[in-house]
């Protein structure tokens, strides 16, 4: 009985919460600015409590802590490195010594950037210049007409769009028509994409409308 | 005699180890009708932590005589001076295989048995092998040279724009726009509201919003201008805090700066729009900027933003994105110009010498692609050899492992 | 082509709302031929009509089936009676109303065909949609399906593309156990299946990463197994490069799931009656796609009214 | 040097995870693993201090009475009732706080919170873009110009796509719409990610070199 009670304060609190939300559509009004401030602390709360456990203990506490020495790899101190690196970044409380709090965010800037230039350099580079030659009659040469002046647009398509991003050359001439086309891709591509996404978006309504009439309202089975 | 019988039967059992096959199975594959494969070789698999192993083998020839009579390959493996099992089944027709799940302490012995439903035929072992470990991944040179050689122009436009050698750099559109969009809001007394996207510190998008704020934040700290930036993670706050202070100092009016200009919501992605969203539609910003990574909240600032009447310009390099920023906002930034935004805004010439540097990288990707283009077509088309030679180098020097 | 209009339920709800689209548009579009603009409001109003309308009265469509559904299709019924499949739930609650009908479809048409499933996760949040699609699939309508014997349910296991890494080549090192802690070697159906590699056919459904295309690169290509993938609309374009060598078809969205319902129903008429989410979200989808384009004909009317009158004057 | 140890830092950890890209050696991979873990747990103390900041400013807008501070209140009870819960557990039969295992994970308060508030707004939230689209192509899509003209068809061809009404020329909509995702789309993809990424690996060396400043307040 008592689940079948919860069952129903969390229905109608659901509801709620789904209903003030959408009520900003209309205009901002208190409802809203409640669920907004509900949504705020609960959603910061979840993200330290997940962060948390996710990785201070599992990285962490779980390495210098819990495993037993025996099992522990011999280098298991580095572990309080990154602790030390935190705590340094807890020092952007105290005014004075703020600036501390640069090291670690240099850390990580620096570390990412370096994995970011090798592994972007590898996928958005390399892959795709190494995708896109490809013979234009097909692998076997015996593409039907239409593949064949797909494979063309394809290359044409890539070929103008690179032109478009180039910074340092005058976009004129038979350049700046090449350019031209490109953004022609561009804009076409954006727009497909645009009108393509609608379907997926409305599902999400759907399926919150869906829980409005059907789980909240019972107004369908 | 015991010992004697313990020893054959110990021979017997490495043997069988070895051979990967139960002793039973060995009476069997007496009465064998297939052919076992030959030329087995183990190999130690290039550039890796001394982890795996290659093998390469000559199919049996039944394999290739009469296709269905081999159904598959079993590879089995033993450590020497321990028993055999069995790691890999493969399909018919197969002439190699690479085992990644060696240790570099250990020294195997590889065979390969041919499977048919008549019996199995097993080949003879490999000579002991132990994987070794490389210190450098030469497979991926091809990467380090071309990496190299891109970064080597950025570096080398860099250098001559700082001695003062002239860049041309294209206009790039909304970009113009800024210092007026800020003009916009210091005569209208309403704020300028900042999204540097909903990542952290470790995407370079963010870094590259950063900058881009770095010159935002001058011009409205000369202007007196309102700014308001609610991020969605706490160490993009720290910097974004760094970026103003230093911008207000810059101007001359370090007490004007206050931390409240940067504030945390919640790292959660919707929970941080629906507060941004409240800001918005309480405080009328003039002007949004969007200029970061961002993922399917794109268009609701957008469209809010639009709701309050402000002039936006919103700039990412999330591909799936983008569409929707060039719809809804009045100027968008696309993809990599959200990169050369930071480096055009400054006006300094060691970042417009960067933009030319990657102007060479796409230079190389159009070379690449045309000529690739074509040598694989005429060489596939035409079996012109240079050409597919060319097609093939091209490959070569382009792929990532 | 009328059949495609095979409107079931038409009744006086279906009507109204269809008039109270049409009769708003006609005045949308008389005001628009003025010249003036339409409130953001009034967009927002229509969309919420245009959705809920055939949500509370159900209009339906019959969805001709398109190719590369028609290939998922035709494979599973294609494959003998007795194969083993395995249908993986790699998505999270967000993306549940887009895939979810694909997956349950597709459990449906295995079990129907008398296929043996294994059903499993590569998603923390797959495992509870899993349960789900058991609940009310499995159990309501197959009842006379036994776990273990007919389909077995591994669980979720975290590590990406690591666990298909595996997998693909040993099952057993990745699930020593199904998600009730059953030994493997005690099932029965699997005592075949050693490896991925060994299945008939692996349905991937999911639309992020881990996806179908992680199961075509670690799985399908390594291991020769044939791999059709149930993933979102925002994604689906990205898989095309795929098809047909890698993946033997691609169920995109909403729309695909409510075409292959469609399919199901035409070669399976008892399961006209089951829950059809896919044709369900249809009518909704439709109406709230035209609405939209009855909004960028009168947004370009106006466009050019204003044009007209600001160059008359 | 309170200036340029951190630039040192940053040039460090940027060239040695470029080239640990190229060493297998298990000693490289190693280093890579721990500087990863380094991160993640410098990313709760920097999220602490970001709940930090979001406390102290929900607290000053209630002690100023600044517009609308009796929202804040809805705010600080989320927020310390989600730690709150996420730390407290029954572990052998008692409740109490848990810092050191993460049973708080299966608070059924918190577990309900999470169902039961969170995840009904953050899909409202998600749904809203249904509303926003519909917005968005009316504003957008008007045949302005030729650039704005393309975007518009593709758009509507996409659209059309499906719909019932069109009967037989339904599937020429479809195969267009496929063509448009397939050719012109994977072209322009490309170009847009080959420029991405030759941005990303500019600015990504501009910081490794410290010319990229910025981010550090200079």
């Amino acid at each position: 009985m008592e689940s079948g009670l919860m069952h129903h304060v969390a229905l109608w609190l659901a509801a709620f919460l789904t209903l003030g939300i959408f009520s900003f559509l209309y205009r901002d009004n208190t409802w809203y600015k409640v669920c907004e401030a509900i949504f705020v602390g609960i959603s910061a709360g979840y993200w330290f409590v997940a962060y948390f456990w996710d990785n201070l203990y599992t990285k962490f506490w779980v390495g210098v802590w819990v495993t037993p020495m025996a099992d522990r790899p011999d280098d298991w101190y580095v572990l309080y490195v990154g602790a030390a690196l935190g705590i340094l970044m807890l020092l952007r409380l105290v005014p004075k010594v703020g600036w501390i709090s640069r090291w670690p965010l240099a850390f990580i800037v620096g570390a990412t950037a370096g994995l970011y230039l090798v592994t972007y350099f590898a996928s958005n580079v390399m892959l795709q210049i190494e995708d896109t030659v490809r013979p234009i009659f097909g692998a076997e040469n015996d593409a039907p007409i239409y593949e064949i002046i797909g494979n063309i647009v394809v290359a044409v398509g890539t070929f103008t769009g690179l032109i478009y991003f180039f910074f340092s050359k005058e976009h004129r001439g038979a350049f700046g028509r090449a350019a031209k086309v490109g953004i022609f891709f561009l804009m076409i591509t954006f727009g497909a994409s645009f009108g393509y996404t609608v379907m997926s978006r409305m599902s999400l309504l759907i399926g919150r409308m869906d829980f409005l009439f059907s789980d909240w309202l019972k107004l369908i089975k | 005699m015991l010992f004697r019988v313990a020893i054959a039967f110990a021979c017997l059992f490495i043997i069988a180890g070895v051979a990967g096959q139960p002793a039973g199975d060995t009476a069997l594959a007496v009465q064998q009708t297939i052919a076992p494969v030959t030329s087995l070789i183990a190999t130690n698999h290039e550039y890796d932590n001394g982890t795996g192993i290659d093998l390469i083998w000559v199919p049996s020839i039944d394999d290739r005589l009469a296709p269905s009579r081999v159904t598959g390959y079993e590879v089995w493996r033993s450590v020497v001076g321990g028993s055999g099992s069995r790691i890999a089944e493969l399909p018919a027709g197969a002439n190699k295989f690479t085992d990644e799940q060696c240790s570099r302490e250990s020294t195997y012995v590889y065979s390969v048995v041919a499977i048919s439903v008549a019996g199995n035929a097993v080949s003879i072992s490999t000579a002991p092998i132990q994987p070794a470990r490389e210190w450098i991944n030469l497979h991926r040179l091809n990467l380090l040279a071309i990496a190299f050689l891109v970064s080597a122009a950025v570096i080398y436009f860099i250098q001559s724009a700082r001695s003062g050698k002239k860049l041309f750099v294209r206009k790039i559109a909304g970009l113009d726009a800024v210092d007026d969009a800020i003009g916009r809001a210091t005569e209208m007394g309403r704020p300028i509201l900042f999204i540097p996207g909903i990542q952290d510190m470790d995407d370079v998008q963010t870094i590259a919003a950063i900058t881009i704020l770095g010159r935002v934040s001058r011009v409205v700290a000369d202007y007196d201008t309102k700014i308001k930036m609610p991020v969605s993670r706490s160490l993009v706050m720290t910097a974004a805090r760094e970026t103003i202070k230093a911008s207000y100092m810059a101007a001359g009016r370090p007490d004007a700066y206050n931390d409240d200009m940067v504030s945390y919501v919640t790292d959660e992605q919707f929970g941080y729009v629906a507060a941004v969203d409240g800001i918005m539609v309480r405080e009328k910003p003039a002007t949004c900027f969007y200029l970061g990574a961002f993922f399917a909240e794109s268009l609701i600032l957008a469209e809010t933003g639009n709701s309050v009447g402000a002039i936006q310009i919103a700039g990412t390099a999330m591909p799936a994105q983008i569409p929707f920023f060039v719809a809804a906002c009045d100027f968008a930034l696309i993809g990599e110009e959200l990169f050369a935004a930071s480096a055009y805004l400054s006006n300094e010439p060691k970042q417009l010498g960067s933009l030319k540097g990657q102007d060479v990288g796409k230079a190389v990707a159009l070379v690449v692609i045309v000529v690739g283009t074509m040598a694989a077509t005429i060489g596939s088309a035409w079996d012109v050899t240079f050409m597919n030679q060319l097609w093939s180098a091209l490959k070569v020097v382009f792929q990532t492992n | 082509m009328t059949e495609a209009l095979v409107v079931t339920g038409t009744n006086l709800g279906v009507v109204i709302s269809l008039a109270l689209i049409a009769g708003g548009v006609i005045w949308l579009l008389v005001r628009s031929l003025k010249g003036k603009e339409v409130e953001r409001r009034v967009i927002f109003g229509f969309v919420l009509i245009a959705v809920s309308a055939p949500i509370l009265f159900p209009i339906t469509f019959h969805e001709q089936i398109s190719p590369v559904v028609k290939a998922v299709f035709d494979k599973i019924e294609s494959l003998p009676a007795g194969s083993t499949v395995a249908i993986s739930f790699d998505f999270d609650p967000a993306m549940a109303p887009e895939v979810q009908p694909m997956a349950n479809a597709f459990t449906r048409h295995c079990f129907a065909k008398g296929h043996k499933v294994v059903f499993l996760s590569i998603w923390a949040t797959g495992q509870s949609l899993l349960t789900s699609t058991l609940d009310t699939v499995v159990r309501r309508e197959f009842p006379e399906k036994r776990e273990r014997i007919d389909w077995v349910n591994l669980g979720y296991k975290a590590g990406n593309q690591g666990v298909l890494n595996v997998i693909v080549s040993d099952l057993r090192k990745m699930y020593p156990t199904d998600v009730n802690a059953v030994p493997l070697d005690s099932i029965p159906m699997l005592a075949e299946v050693k490896a991925f590699r060994d299945l008939s056919l692996i349905l991937a459904v999911g639309g992020g990463f881990p996806g179908p295309k992680e199961w075509v690169l670690y799985v399908g290509d390594p291991g020769n197994v044939p791999i059709a993938a149930g993933a979102a609309a925002v994604t689906a374009p990205q898989l095309y490069p795929y098809y047909p060598r890698q993946l033997i078809g691609i169920l995109g969205g909403i729309k695909s799931a409510a075409e292959y319902e469609s399919a199901m129903v035409d070669k399976y008429p008892q399961f006209d009656s089951v829950d059809k989410p896919g044709l369900r979200m249809m009518g909704p989808q439709t109406l709230a796609h035209m609405v939209i384009m009855m909004f960028i004909i009168i947004g370009n009317i106006v466009f050019f009214r204003s044009k007209r009158m600001r160059s008359q004057l | 040097m309170r200036r340029q140890l951190p630039f040192i830092l940053v040039f460090a950890f940027g060239l040695f995870m470029i080239f640990q890209y190229f060493v297998p050696h298990e000693s490289s991979e190693r280093a890579y693993e721990f500087l990863l873990d380094w991160t993640t747990i410098i990313g709760i103390f920097a999220l602490a201090v970001g709940i930090w900041s979001l406390v102290s400013v929900t607290i000053e807008k209630i002690k100023l009475r600044k517009p609308a501070w009796q929202y804040s209140f809805f705010t600080l009870a989320g927020l310390f009732l989600m730690i709150l819960f996420g730390f407290t557990a029954k572990v052998d039969g008692h409740w109490g706080f848990h810092f050191y295992t993460s049973e708080g994970l299966q608070n059924p308060m918190f577990r309900s919170f999470f169902d039961y508030i969170l995840t009904p707004i953050q899909a409202t939230m998600f749904s809203m873009l249904a509303f926003f689209i519909a917005s968005a192509a009316y504003r957008a899509f008007r045949a302005r110009n030729v650039l704005a003209t393309l975007l518009l068809i593709a758009a509507l061809i996409m659209m059309m796509r499906f719909n019932p009404f069109l009967g037989p020329v339904g599937p020429l909509f479809e195969k267009t719409a496929n063509w448009l995702l397939n050719v012109p789309s994977l072209a322009a993809n490309r170009a847009i990610i080959i420029g991405i990424g030759l941005g990303m690996v500019a600015t990504a060396l501009k910081v490794i070199l410290g010319i990229e400043r910025g981010y550090m307040g200079k």
